[in-house]
């Protein structure tokens, strides 16, 4: 139990000493989580409208797939990415694998099917008398989109809330295309606070990996704080 | 403008609207009454694209506005629509206004000034800034009429647009109504269950039941002469009788209602069976004569069984072997001395009576 | 014999490594001396022996450093690895709990393993036994010593009852779990010392030849992967068995554990039974 | 590449032949994912209404917290209660550490809270009306909360469908108290699904972990499929 | 019964209700009737314990409902509440109908056929297994109305409860309502804008405005007399026209009202400013005369300035100086054969004149 005390102490001293591995280290979980998230978000939120406002043949399984995908390992993902990235994969020309981009799109990945899905709830959430009196008022389809989202936006920032959450907490899929790489220069590392908590924890430093899971909370407030503040606007 | 031909609608194997034929002209003022359930809010959906029809067409201009989905939005955009459950956007009551204008990108200070004029017309001037969610029922209503209305469609579609409102309030709209039809030539369909404001507002009337219109006329035509017996008890003839035509002569006959033979203008044949509407103003009650008098009409002596205040008015129902009510000002009910058990004679002319054929619906 | 000195862009070395030498943080001192020196950037994934191997028969790697000379072999006959140099070695242990209910203290490690087996398959009180089970250098170790023992793996040993568990993890995690279960488990000297003070667990056997644990580097193989970075994986192997790295290396993790963690290589080719030509000759 | 046709063969092989060892870890981890999943849905969604309808101070900061939460990693709760049940920690006396009982525990409190987070969006779903007319019949707080949850309960097994899909598919937290252990007997043995494709992943094994994870979606899907039965009844 | 002690409420700085104070006796049919937005729908959602006062207090049979929280169950059920927009559970009709019952732990068999007579009684017979989400708007409310009504409440509230209903429905649920008040004898407190629903089925009526009840009485009080120049435009008088008080003799005054002077019975004297009330029914209409005549009363020429249709009268506008409404039926207008321009007398007894003490409100 103690170790869970000095994982705080740990946390504290690493935060006001700046440590600047461990800052290193917490900035790009944040960037590259949040790219992540972003790019779900581009991606997931026009997909999440097509299945909810379609009518196409197999919509009903197609939504079952995407909740289905919600249990998709995170190795699996990362495993998945590999293959396709690795030097002998079909994309393996562009030399992505251990590299952050690599996490980013294995990231991205991952949550897309959760955002997807929660996307379709949020816009389930919207009256329908409203969706009719979009579209009497002549919206464009694009229009249409535009203020449904605006309308679901406090349920489909819970989803980025979730997305990001998923995306900087997970490891199996960063550590199997990034490859937990700390090297000198910050753009070729792929050290994550995920993959460092997991590194020190598979060392036996169990204070040193509750402290860096404290650092990587406090982020995640930081960042919902932010989300909180769009959602009640 | 608008025509309706053959338009049904199912959902699942409930068969709302089946047959429906009839049209708006361009720049009229069209109400469509009928009781709960008619269909009502289905036609007007159908009309505003919201919805397909199972059968038969809606045209505008002679276009079928369902044939062609990638007409739909230049077609959505000459018409405006006023729900009956009015649902407003989480925001501002101005900007809830705003989104109609917004679509078709018109200029910041052009919106904020047709948001302003809006407010002030529908009542709500100074709630701009309130968020739209907390308003009252009527207040909510009036936001989604004057979105509606911003927008300046050549067709505007209304479905109970003052069902929440008060009395006052509903004048203010209604002279609005008018106004945007006369100034703006406006082609406005309207849904509404209070007749009277059918009436008041409607050049024509459609009146819409089991699934198709039962009637389409003016105001005047289908409150005096209802084209069947379910349309003038909707439209408020109090008394309507059934009976048989036992003489017909010169457009004169006379109708047996069992406890009582009844002279009316019809163009009905002996033996015809029949329902005759008497409006219950049409109605004189006078106090019970001795002896009989000399009278081109009907004249039936009775009780009163009941006197009932109705706006500045009472309802004085009298049982002439069948219930007969009529319309009496609460003074005439005073001078009268009427009240329960009062005998009294009650009369009406002939020319009063309108005589439809029974079972037509 | 080296990169050009004054090159325009840093090079990128991508390495593969086993977690246990990885853990043990040698690479970390080694590394920024190898990048001043060549002006390259060491990239370091650490991964269980089966991964890391199969990083290298992809090319997703440039070298190679693992510790289980049987599979080392295949992928160097299978033409995916060339130039394998042995730079340390150590010993394996096994350690148990204290009270030793299988009484195997001092013994020869087939011996110790007979025993453990013996006791836990007569359901002896206390003894179990928890493996690796995932395939690394420590579990092929392990393997081999059940074989050494006269015992086919797969029949006698996996499965043959609750005594004998996979634990299916990393060394860390196996020793945690061993001293949870208060059970005998084989590890690596140097995880074991990582790990020494949060565990109950002591070493009961470490001698014994097929304790032994040989540490290599080796390039992978530029026919198979042209465009794989061959210069800088060079200097690396022939850094790691350099005089001032295996000086290095012989005294590593003595300030902290009052013992080095390995031995060096260099002098010790014919007591760990390698060619000397892969402790001491450089690659050309 | 061709590691994924492989994979998908692999699976095939092993669901016709019912590999027995491979049906017990499948087993394994429906049974512990399914079970954590009950268990925080029995605590997340009064947990969710206390919050939703509750008005205690701080109570903006609490669902803050609990957004916070959803980035909770995993190996970090694998941490915490692995010291919690250790031999040396508060609770080492139940002997919990590397059992399957351990491996709910950390999974329920993994869920818990994106499963509370997304009762409290799925409550304030309901139309506001709704709760004023249950309110209106005289319906008591218990009454009240049941009929809320038969309104919103599209959204809770939304979540619930989530929840399950974080729980089987996590790995972080299932090796560090679990253990991934393969004993003879099928109680002592905590190997589940992603246990199971982390090791053969370790190994290199890159066809059988696709393998597994075909047939750990192939579970989720049943699992869905069953969700989504009861969400359209 | 029912205790209203200077109520108020407010929403963030919005004063909506301030000092509303009033009683519902036991068995009473009392109407709150008032603008849109005026704070019925607040009142009633207070009385249900659905909201907290800002001040005062709401007391039913002497307990201050808001005082004890522990009490809100035992109270609440004894209500039972129709909403303005009502919303329905996603589930069948008869379940939501049902709901109020399954609280009280009703037996599965008497819940049926509850439900069923409910049906029945709000014309859904037939219904029940039917997905209340595609209801049509009138039939969600009759459902809402059976959903409260199956549970025989003490006090039955309802928010507007007719809104959406065509007059044949209205009929019925009028008809229902007071037929639960006399054979149940729940107290019924409901909301209405329209007023002659207050009339025909309240006992009392209250007049909210600007946050308090303007005026309490029974319909005839408010519609003869109300007691405000505000509450007099909101019953409907057409005619409201301010002047001063310029002779007062044994309750006959004369008040100057700038174009005209008008003849009044009233209490108020010389110099005050006082607002006449006069219902358009009042006012007789007749043929220009030459020269004048001896009349006890008012007698002002004037030239029609529209005639315009209302239900089955016309309402005639004369401008005599100030406009003046009066409402005729047809028949009269064909008679006086009335049009815009005809020149008339317009005239009204003192005695219909209803005398208000001005910017009393
Ligand atoms: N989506 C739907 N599915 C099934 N039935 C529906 C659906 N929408 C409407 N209905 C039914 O169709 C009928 C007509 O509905 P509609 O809303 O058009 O009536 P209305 O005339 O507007 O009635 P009201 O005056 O009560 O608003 C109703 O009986 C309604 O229950
Ligand atoms: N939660 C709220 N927050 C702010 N203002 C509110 C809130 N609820 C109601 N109001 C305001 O209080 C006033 C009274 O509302 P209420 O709904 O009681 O009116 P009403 O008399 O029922 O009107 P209507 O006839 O239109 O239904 C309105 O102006 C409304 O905008
Ligand atoms: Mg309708
Ligand atoms: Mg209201």
């Amino acid at each position: 139990m103690y170790e869970i005390i000095e994982g705080f102490v740990e946390a504290i001293r690493l935060i006001v000493t700046l440590d600047p591995d461990v800052m290193a280290i917490a900035a790009r979980s944040v960037i590259i989580s949040l790219t992540a998230t972003v790019l779900a978000t581009l991606f997931a939120v026009p997909l999440g409208a097509a299945i909810y406002f379609g009518t196409f043949r197999g919509r009903k399984g197609l939504i079952n797939l995407i909740q289905t995908l919600y249990a998709l390992p995170t190795v699996v993902v990362g495993l998945l990415i590999f293959l396709l990235i690795s030097r002998v994969g079909p994309f393996g020309s562009l030399r992505l694998l251990f590299t952050p981009t690599a996490m980013v799109i294995a990231q991205t990945v991952l949550i897309l099917p959760i955002m997807t899905g929660l996307t379709i709830s949020a816009l389930s959430g919207v009256d329908p008398v409203l969706r009719d009196t979009l579209r009497s008022l002549g919206a464009t389809r694009l229009q249409f989109l535009v203020n449904i989202m605006k309308e679901a936006r406090f349920a489909i920032l819970a989803a980025v809330a979730i997305g990001f959450g998923r995306a900087i907490s997970e490891v199996g899929a960063a550590i199997l295309v990034g490859g937990n790489i700390m090297a000198s220069s910050f753009a070729s590392s792929t050290r994550v606070l995920t993959t460092a908590i997991s590194l020190e924890t598979s060392m036996g430093n169990i204070s040193e990996s509750i402290a860096l899971g404290i650092v990587l909370l406090i982020i995640a407030l930081g960042v919902n704080l932010a989300i909180t503040t769009v959602q009640h606007r | 403008m608008i025509e309706f031909e053959d338009v049904s609608k199912r959902f699942d194997d409930k068969a709302v609207l089946a047959g429906v034929t009839g049209r708006v002209e361009q720049g009229e003022i069209f109400a469509v009454i009928g009781p709960s359930g008619a269909g009502k809010s289905t036609l007007l959906r159908l009309v505003d694209l919201l919805d397909t029809p199972t059968g038969g067409a809606i045209r505008i201009d002679g276009t079928d506005i369902h044939a062609d989905k990638g007409q739909s939005l230049s077609i959505r955009r000459m018409m405006g629509m006023v729900f009956q459950k009015p649902a407003v956007f989480n925001t501002t009551v101005a900007e809830n206004i705003a989104v109609g204008l917004r679509f078709r990108a018109a200029d910041e200070r052009a919106i904020r000034e047709k948001v302003e004029d809006a407010l002030e017309i529908v009542g709500l001037a100074g709630y701009g800034e309130r968020r739209a969610r907390t308003l009252s029922g009527g207040e909510m209503q009036r936001v989604a009429l004057a979105r509606a209305m911003v927008i300046e469609p050549e067709v505007l579609l209304m479905d109970e647009p003052t069902a929440n409102l008060d009395p006052v309030s509903v004048e203010k709209i209604e002279d609005l109504v008018i106004r945007i039809n006369r100034d703006l030539g406006t082609t406005i369909v309207f849904s509404t269950h209070d007749m009277y404001q059918g009436q008041r507002l409607a050049h024509r009337i459609g009146v819409l039941m089991d699934g198709a219109f039962a009637q389409v006329g003016t105001p005047r035509e289908v409150f005096t002469l209802p084209a069947s017996r379910n349309v003038a008890r909707f439209v408020g003839i109090e008394n309507v009788v059934d009976g048989v035509v036992v003489a017909a002569e010169d457009g004169m006959s006379a109708v047996d209602i069992g406890s009582a033979r009844i002279r009316t203008r019809s163009p009905f044949s002996r033996g015809e069976r029949v329902s005759l509407c008497i409006r219950s103003e049409d109605i004189r009650i006078a106090p019970a004569i001795r002896g009989r008098r000399v009278f081109d009409g009907n004249i039936l002596p009775g009780t009163v069984t009941s006197v009932v205040p109705r706006g500045p008015f009472s309802r004085v129902t009298v049982d002439c072997g069948f219930p007969l009510s009529s319309v009496l000002s609460w003074k005439a009910v005073e001078d009268l001395d009427l009240r329960e058990g009062s005998q009294v004679t009650a009369s009406f002319t002939a020319a009063s009576v309108h005589v439809v054929r029974a079972g037509e619906d | 014999t080296t990169s050009d000195p004054t090159p325009a862009e840093k090079q990128q070395l991508r390495i593969a490594t086993t977690t246990s030498l990885y853990d043990t943080k040698l690479l970390e001192r080694l590394t920024p001396i190898f990048e001043e020196e060549y002006n390259a950037e060491v990239l370091i994934v650490s991964a269980g022996t089966g991964k890391a191997i199969e990083y290298g028969q992809r090319g997703d790697v440039d070298v190679l450093m693992v510790h289980d000379r049987v599979r080392e072999d295949a992928f160097l006959a299978d033409g995916y690895g060339v130039n394998r140099r042995v730079f340390a070695y150590n010993y394996f242990v096994i350690v148990g709990p204290e009270s030793d209910p299988a009484g195997i203290k001092g013994m020869q490690p087939e011996a110790a393993f007979t025993a453990i087996r013996e006791k836990g398959m007569a359901g002896t009180p206390g003894v179990v036994f928890v493996s690796r089970g995932d395939n690394s250098g420590t579990h092929s170790k392990e393997k081999a010593i059940w074989k050494g023992a006269g015992f086919n793996y797969s029949a006698d040993v996996q499965g043959s009852g609750d005594w004998y568990q996979e634990a299916g993890t990393g060394m860390g995690a196996t020793l945690e779990m061993a001293n949870e279960k208060q059970a005998y488990t084989l590890s690596d000297i140097g995880t074991y010392l990582a790990y020494k003070g949060d565990l109950d667990l002591v070493t009961l056997v470490d001698e014994g030849d097929i304790l032994l644990n040989i540490y290599c580097a080796m390039q992978i193989n530029p026919a198979k992967y042209p465009d794989i970075n061959s210069t800088v994986a060079k200097d690396w192997v022939n850094f790691m068995i350099s005089d001032d790295v295996q000086k290095e290396i012989a005294s590593f993790g003595v300030d902290q554990y009052g013992r080095p963690l390995f031995y060096a290589a260099q002098d010790d080719w014919e007591k760990i039974g390698v060619p000397q030509a892969e402790v001491k000759d450089p690659i050309a």
